[in-house]
């Protein structure tokens, strides 16, 4: 099955072009679009990591490893299209346009931090896995419906393919022929079950042929690549294609969450050894210091205007106005009921609780 | 004002039909899908077949295959793709083959359709009806036979109706459909080609967490809604036999319950005899005690009484009539608590 | 894909040898017997129906068409392996070992008739769609921690591909290598649904690509392609390699069942037209003459003492005992509880009603 | 007999550990895996990882992948497994991660796991357990803190057992085991790392169906279970300081419920506090005033109290404590049936 679907690839290990014919289109300031974004979710990662360590949020979920696939992905969408993520996925939901203050206060446990972006159709992160996909089905077949060229594109991973939503999801979208895009980031765990355990199937991608869609099998850890294979797909989707599944073939670097010990399932040092020779931001770097585009003050520039924006958004989340209890009463329906009224009463007067 | 009323009763008058209760909800969903183009339904079988109780019978000629969408057996799927549809300002009318099958979409149901709204605190909304034919009664295989309305009662975030006439099944359908939230829309199978009913052919709303009185009455009152309403109408008679006079109430919403008409009955006899098909044990009848306990606590004269169906699995049809209430089993729930 | 898994047949319409590398196998008595058994259950099929039009049963399932897939694949089963079959199967439970009494007792609407066979492990027809495959992936698993030869087989139709269990009883399956054998009825319906708009792949053994295993498509109309390739599967399962996927294709010649009207949704008349041309008994009468071994008044003594069984069967039925209340609320726990023994009572007491 | 008994008690007060409840219910597990070859854990992330909450540490290394089964992500589908499992004369107990989790599974559970049982007359049983950690306050994500209990006790053909300590959790859930029909084994996330409490290293059982009076009184009836029994007994004693004496009562199986303890208590104090986090309505408080009204209306002399969650889905965690019965509420709500 590796030899049917190879590993789409446009540079190598080293950031040297597998594949020059794209180069065009990965214009200098393409290129720098792309490391911005992955940088700067690599810091927001590595600051939720350490606001759960100083106990200022909630428990996070690090996607580290992962950062050349969902900025890949997301830079592929256009502005009308529907992100569907899960919670790991907040890398790509932030380089679509998800808000980052919002995002924020969802690692406090807030609601607000559910809320959609104010500017793009990201529905918020999907807890139980797999469950998401039929919704993108849903809203590519309404997309569809409605005649407009809009596409949806749903995030899950290794492990998500073993529950029947996923099987669900991409069979409906398959026999509508919906515009929608099944993006699997294949990270090798599903918390401690590695994917061999997860499937018997050598990849992902294969069980494209179980709904007679394409499936694209595609190195995770190269940006442009990802980009190239989810911009194919969205395509494919746009014209009245249906969809397709691609298996990005990723890894996660740390922890599950940070509630995790992944020590107790894998041998953690030596991915921590390996890290630094897979990692994709270092590939970047190496790829525009191979193209002659790399500049160290750039980055120092970058990295000073991401920190800047990540502590004011820190700060937002911090001098955020306190949980209002009314919000759970009342969005459960567009008029309450009278027994959510009651009881929103009845806590109201013993003077808001908690 | 006065004149367009009279207008509207001429044109009912003209255009009422006498429907059984599957001929009104097939009007029903016609009559939203003539008036709103959001509207679309899904399922199996309910396309060229028309459902295969013709609930939709004719429709998707009509409406077409991109509003009438004969589904893959997938029901986690298909109710799945109808939560993208309502995110997406569709309002997809879910039709699940038999209430028994619901099952496989209860992760979507309990984890999306349910709390799509809260969760983004009223951005999205999930204005979608789930149809379901329910009960036993009409000598259907295993699991066909199911009444858990009491699930989905105990789940918040979505509503729960249940039709015991042709007219009250095409005004509470359109009014669920017109509802900015999920509806599960009960149909007892065993009253869908039974006693027909003048039908307005226009568009009309029964508003959904009322119920009504059927039948007034001094000194017990009986709680149904669905396939029980009959038995309740038949047990209510034959009281009358020995001077009990009862208050017949059917509810039709059984979430949210409509607690004011609870209350003043309940307030008025004091005495209360609950009928449902569902298992006793963690049923609607609790809850409708429950409510009772709270608001008419010194009302009561008599120790409430629930006919229900059993804590056992709904049996196969041999014995279907055993589990589900009989008249005999009311009029003795009646007695007990009349002569407390 | 049809290409890639090319139909499987020992005979071809003609009853005319395809693959005579089998004709030993294929002895006249074993021949004779795929033949009785086919016969058997399309007699039993037709009374079924009539039966159900005299108002003698409830609603009844006919499977007229299947009967090559369901005797070819009964016949291949070993003594102790495990039966899981849907309400259409009872064709390959009357083949395996079912009880004929108690399969009318079912149509009857008697829980008598859910009772295991006396003499093998077939299930109680499972009513919700795919969910029994599950079960039939844990029953092996059991026979493999158990440590025996035996397997399972799960019978389901092209409608079942498209439910979460199909997906998940195979993948898990895989992965554990569960002795069992998953056998697709392909009849080309969902009950109005044809397969064509249950799925976007050309073929249903396809989907075994996603879960790595072996799929076999086999033309379900010739009994002895399907006998092959259920006992190679089961070899498989035997000997540790896993489960295989079969799709059998196959043809519902009537209605789903005696409550529904297929000229709502298909040509019936064109269908009743190509019948004979089709039809699994009459191939296996050509096969039988044209090997020579065809006995006009063999087949007469066969119908007899069908006929006969059947009468029997169904007096049986008609003369059983009323159904007992008691057995409602008897079995729920070992032990009733209060709820239910009050229930019970309170019934009992009432006359044991109805 | 005496003196087995003794020895047993001496073996007792060698061997007992000071155990969390997580700790007691890894040796729950252990225990019956070491004594019956026929049980078998599965569930996702329990093997290697030995569970998110470590309820099976260690138990794969000491028992092998073939009886502590890491199974893919796929809650319908290793639950089915289960019920073949157990068809086949196994003893699956089954870990659903999170409650809220078990959704896929709701088929499963609602069409085979609880009927196999009556659909073959006894002659297959499913002797098999389904764990899973429920509740808020540990500040999960969404869906991490359901406590849906209530759609289980509804469900015939499924027992429902929810501890409150270490020493009950190790003896309910080898009693669960040893049940030879399917029991839900609800485990209070917030109360696995709490109290240690003397567990002895031994199986001991404690009656499924049976509930404990915690603390004796005379004024008012507290029922609770799980997480809400220590608020329930805080609630107690501060009352203690305003004269009013509570009976708590730790129901610890929700389906069948205790219907004598009940009937007992409330018979005595004749007002009735219940406690509970899942939704109020359709609640399992709701069936407990069911119960009480049918065993001891006679004697109720103020209107029964719930103290539960609210038909919301449970919040995220900024919110969480919000939504759950706090200890000022149940006391308000004491105070009111006390004063009634
Ligand atoms: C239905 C369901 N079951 C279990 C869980 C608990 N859970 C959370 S993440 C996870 C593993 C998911 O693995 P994968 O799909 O590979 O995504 P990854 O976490 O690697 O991004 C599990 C089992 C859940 N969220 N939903
Ligand atoms: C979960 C579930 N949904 C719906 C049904 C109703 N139903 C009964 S048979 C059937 C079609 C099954 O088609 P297929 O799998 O092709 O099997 P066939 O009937 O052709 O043998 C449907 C939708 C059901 N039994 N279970
Ligand atoms: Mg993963
Ligand atoms: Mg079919």
């Amino acid at each position: 099955m590796r030899e049917k679907y190879p590993l789409l690839q446009i540079m190598d290990q080293e950031g040297k072009w597998l594949d020059e014919s794209k180069r065009e289109v990965l214009s200098e300031e393409k290129v720098k679009q792309f490391y911005y974004h992955m940088l700067r979710i690599r810091t927001y990662d590595q600051k939720g990591v350490a606001l759960q360590r100083q106990g200022r949020i909630g428990t996070y979920v690090p996607f580290a490893g992962q950062e050349a696939a969902q900025v890949g992905s997301a830079l592929a969408l256009g502005n009308e299209d529907w992100m569907f993520p899960t919670y790991r996925d907040h890398g790509a939901s932030l380089t679509f346009g998800a808000d980052l203050d919002r995002m924020l206060l969802h690692w406090n446990g807030r609601i607000e931090g559910c809320l959609p972006s104010r500017e793009k159709k990201i529905m918020p992160a999907s807890i139980p896995i797999a469950t998401h996909l039929p919704h993108a089905t849903g809203v590519a077949m309404a997309e569809e419906y409605k005649g407009t060229r809009n596409a949806a594109i749903a995030y899950f991973g290794d492990g998500a393919t073993s529950e029947g939503d996923f099987h669900e999801g991409i069979n409906i979208a398959s026999v509508f022929k919906a515009p929608v895009v099944f993006f699997n980031q294949n990270n090798g765990y599903a918390i401690s079950l590695p994917v061999e355990k997860q499937m018997n199937s050598e990849t992902i991608v294969q069980k494209s042929a179980a709904y007679g869609i394409p499936g694209i099998r595609v190195d995770g850890m190269d940006a442009f690549a990802v980009y190239f294979a989810v911009s194919e797909a969205l395509e494919r989707a746009r014209t009245g294609k249906g969809p397709t599944l691609i298996e990005a073939v990723t890894m996660r670097f740390g922890a599950h969450t940070t509630a995790d010990d992944p020590s107790k399932y894998r041998d953690q040092d030596e991915i921590n050894r390996i890290r630094d020779e897979v990692d994709p931001l270092l590939r970047m770097e190496k790829h525009m210091k191979y193209r002659g585009i790399w500049k160290p003050a750039w980055r120092g520039s970058l990295e000073a205007g991401i920190q800047e924006e990540l502590e004011t958004a820190i700060k937002c989340m911090e001098t955020y106005e306190q949980p209002d209890v009314s919000a759970m009463f009342d969005h459960v329906f567009a008029e309450p009921t009278w027994t959510i009224e009651k009881q929103k009463q009845h806590i109201l007067s013993m003077g808001g609780s908690s | 004002m006065a004149l367009s009323k009279v207008a509207n009763k001429q044109e009912v008058q003209v255009r009422a039909q006498e429907l059984t209760m599957i001929q009104a909800i097939n009007d029903g969903l016609k009559t939203m899908l003539e008036k709103d183009a959001k509207v679309l339904l899904l399922g199996e079988d309910i396309g060229k077949n028309g459902g295969v109780f013709r609930a939709t019978d004719g429709l998707q000629n009509k409406f077409g295959e991109k509003r009438v969408i004969d589904t893959p057996l997938s029901e986690a799927g298909f109710v799945g793709a109808a939560v993208g549809m309502a995110l997406n300002g569709l309002k997809p009318v879910v039709e699940i083959q038999f209430l028994g099958f619901v099952y496989p979409a209860f992760e979507q149901i309990a984890t999306h359709v349910t709390r799509m709204r809260t969760r983004t605190l009223g951005y999205y909304s999930m204005p979608m009806v789930i149809r379901a034919p329910y009960g036993a009664g009409v000598r259907s295989p295993e699991i066909h036979s199911d009444s858990v309305e009491a699930l989905f009662v105990h789940l918040p975030g979505i509503k729960v109706v249940c039709p015991s006439t042709p007219y009250d099944a095409k005004g509470l359908l359109i009014a669920s459909i017109a509802d900015p939230d999920p509806v599960l829309f009960l149909e007892p199978m065993r009253l869908y080609r039974g006693k027909r009913q003048e039908v307005p052919a226009h568009d009309y709303r029964i508003e959904l967490g009322k119920g009504e009185i059927i039948l007034q009455g001094e000194d017990v009152t009986i709680f149904a809604w669905g396939a029980m309403m009959p038995i309740a109408m038949e047990a209510a008679e034959l009281m009358k036999e020995e001077r009990i006079s009862c208050e017949v109430i059917d509810l039709r919403t059984l979430y949210p319950l409509d607690k004011a008409i609870i209350a003043d009955s309940v307030q008025k006899t004091g005495r209360v005899v609950i009928i449902h098909e569902g298992h006793e044990t963690g049923g609607v009848g609790s809850e409708i005690v429950s409510v009772i306990m709270e608001t008419s606590f010194l009302y009561l004269r008599a120790p409430i009484e629930k006919v229900t169906g059993f804590d056992v699995p709904v049996p196969l049809f041999a014995l279907e009539h055993a589990y589900l209430p009989t008249t005999e089993r009311v009029t003795e729930a009646i007695q007990k608590v009349y002569s407390f």
